[in-house]
């Protein structure tokens, strides 16, 4: 079981950056995908990006979504909304999505190094979600 | 009159309409307190809208309406964009086939809803939702005491206007201006300006 | 007043994005410096890089350091050892820096945006350390 | 035998040398747990220590152990760098112009701290301390029973080795490794294997 991992932000770069630091420690067996920007590589979100983001790191053991902030978030949300009905209404092929509730590096690096331990998809989430908690000093 | 498919298409049109005509008006209200980017991203999302209903040719206005929003969430590209778009999907739902000053209440209602829930913002954010919620209450309340369809709508973009200048005074505490605290005081909120465009649109195009 | 920030990160794209995104809510007024990867561009941290991004941040008003983790960490608290030894045993010229215990990405936005407002050092460091009980959803 | 200038010189020359000689090694235990770079950056960051000292010209053993702590923080690149930088030149503000066996212990002792201090691990946590606290306890018992230098150095590369061995079945706590958690089990720490190193380099330079 790998649970993957997309990375929501407003930019293109640090998506791209924050999966490269987490990716360093979980190593290569843990799919990450970046969704920063708009779909022209401006600063913004797409919902389309973050969809195939998912698409990509989707495994079949469900996808644990990080976000930045303000329009990460809420296009995180909708696009979770948007999964949830089309999986009532089609087929139920539709990969299961978390959004987790964490600092956006911190979480992404703990998430990734649990992730390739096989842990399963909520186990993944609260390892995000308690890097709330850490402490650097 | 009602709001029919046809008209309900014409009213998101005209929306796209005075939001490109005040785009840069918006943008400067972004500027201001957030990042600038408010009337390009909603000029882009409803000509998106626009686009999107054109290529569904929905066959009720309430599928006019969730074609427009899927169009908006794709294409925006800020906060504004999965609000609005999740705002119009709701509108959309609950709007179906209907189309009397009754239903289209009840339609603006759950946009509101809609986006209350996804970015649980509430009256007083210096968001959205002051420029909507009392927009909704001034609708039904009209649509309660007789009026017809575009004197509820002219009713609803009016009370959008007040609640616009409202947001004046008030400290941002949702979305990007709430991290500038006190210096977003002072300042109309972007996304409640572009609220009473989209209401200002409904009126327009409900004129008889 | 305008306190500097100083980005430290393993990852010098990762700095480099986070300066860009927090810039584009302070404006241009707040220095924000990126110090992040080995002085030869690889993974990891130079106190060369953090010591001249520090000079580069400070307007006189003190500069604030953000770390990701790990050995950001242990150069930054190198480096301001260092710092207040020389102003001890030198001319008393160093910039005044204060590491922050901060989540790196949601720190660095909540600093530069109160650095903005011509805040002092303390207060700008309050801010970002505050933002580790921010939530998201 | 004391550990005069020279002597410290060469201290720090041959741990660059035994370290150069096992980077495969080290790399090979950070590559298990944490990002396989601890053989390389070592072995940067005594070369660069070796080459500080040849630039300074330091006048007493303290300050050749300052001059390698600076090179070794500049160059390094990773935790180990700070650590043992940090340790090696509050080891030198101890030594002064001293040398003799119990300075040395002392000296020995402050570097410990220094680690301690800035890391914030203590032994059990699988870093350079589970290497480094028994190698100095080791020296100041076995410079408390009359030991020479050399002897006392060699008390504590051997019990540098045996707290490396020690680590294998720890649970790292702080560090890289630390984000593995049980997964940190059953391998040597990297750093404590660099301890050991620096170590045994002591013990060579100063045999009779
Ligand atoms: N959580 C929220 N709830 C309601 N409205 C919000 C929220 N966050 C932001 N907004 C609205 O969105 C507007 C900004 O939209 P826009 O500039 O398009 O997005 P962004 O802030 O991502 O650049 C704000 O003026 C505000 O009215
Ligand atoms: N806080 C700490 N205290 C003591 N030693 C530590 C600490 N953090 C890391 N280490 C040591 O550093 C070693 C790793 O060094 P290195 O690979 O050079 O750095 P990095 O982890 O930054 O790549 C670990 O094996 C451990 O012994
Ligand atoms: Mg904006
Ligand atoms: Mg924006
Ligand atoms: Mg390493
Ligand atoms: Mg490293």
């Amino acid at each position: 079981m790998t649970v993957g991992i997309v990375l929501v932000s407003h930019s293109a770069a640090l998506a791209r950056a924050t999966a490269d630091v987490a990716g360093a420690l979980s190593g290569p067996d843990v799919l990450l995908e970046p969704a920063g920007g708009t779909d022209d590589g401006g600063m913004g979100t797409s919902i389309e990006l973050i969809r195939s983001a998912v698409t990509k790191a989707d495994a079949g053991d469900g996808v644990l979504i990080l976000m930045d902030m303000g329009s990460s978030v809420l296009t995180a949300k909708t696009l979770q909304a948007d999964l949830e009905d089309a999986d009532l209404e089609e087929d139920g092929g539709e990969p299961t999505v978390r959004l987790a509730d964490a600092p956006f590096v911190e979480g992404a690096v703990a998430a990734a190094v649990l992730a390739s331990t096989g842990a399963d998809l909520e186990a993944v989430a609260q390892s995000a979600e308690q890097a709330w908690s850490m402490r650097k000093l | 009159m009602t709001l029919d498919t046809a008209t309900t298409i014409a009213w998101i049109t005209r929306a796209a309409e005075l939001v490109r005509a005040d785009e840069s008006r918006l943008t400067a209200l972004d500027a201001a307190i957030g990042d600038g980017d408010h009337g390009a991203n909603l000029a882009r999302g409803l000509a998106a809208a626009v686009t999107a209903m054109g290529e569904k040719e929905p066959e009720s206005p309430g599928k006019a309406l969730i074609a427009a929003g899927r169009g908006l969430v794709a294409k925006t590209g800020g906060a504004s964009g999965p609000l609005y778009g999740t705002g119009f999907r709701r509108a959309g739902k609950e709007l179906g086939d209907g189309g009397d000053v009754g239903q289209v209440g009840a339609a603006l209602e759950a946009m509101l809803r809609g986006i209350e829930e996804l970015g649980g913002a509430t009256q007083g954010d210096k968001t959205i939702i002051d420029a909507l919620a009392p927009a909704v209450v001034a609708f039904q309340e009209a649509a309660g005491n007789g009026s017809d369809l575009h004197a509820a709508a002219e009713a609803a973009a009016d009370a959008a206007d007040a609640g616009l200048a409202a947001t004046v005074p008030l400290q941002a505490r949702k979305g990007r201006a709430s991290y500038l605290g006190p210096r977003s005081v002072g300042h109309e909120d972007p996304g409640a300006a572009s609220t009473a465009l989209i209401l200002r649109a409904l009126a327009d195009v409900t004129a008889p």
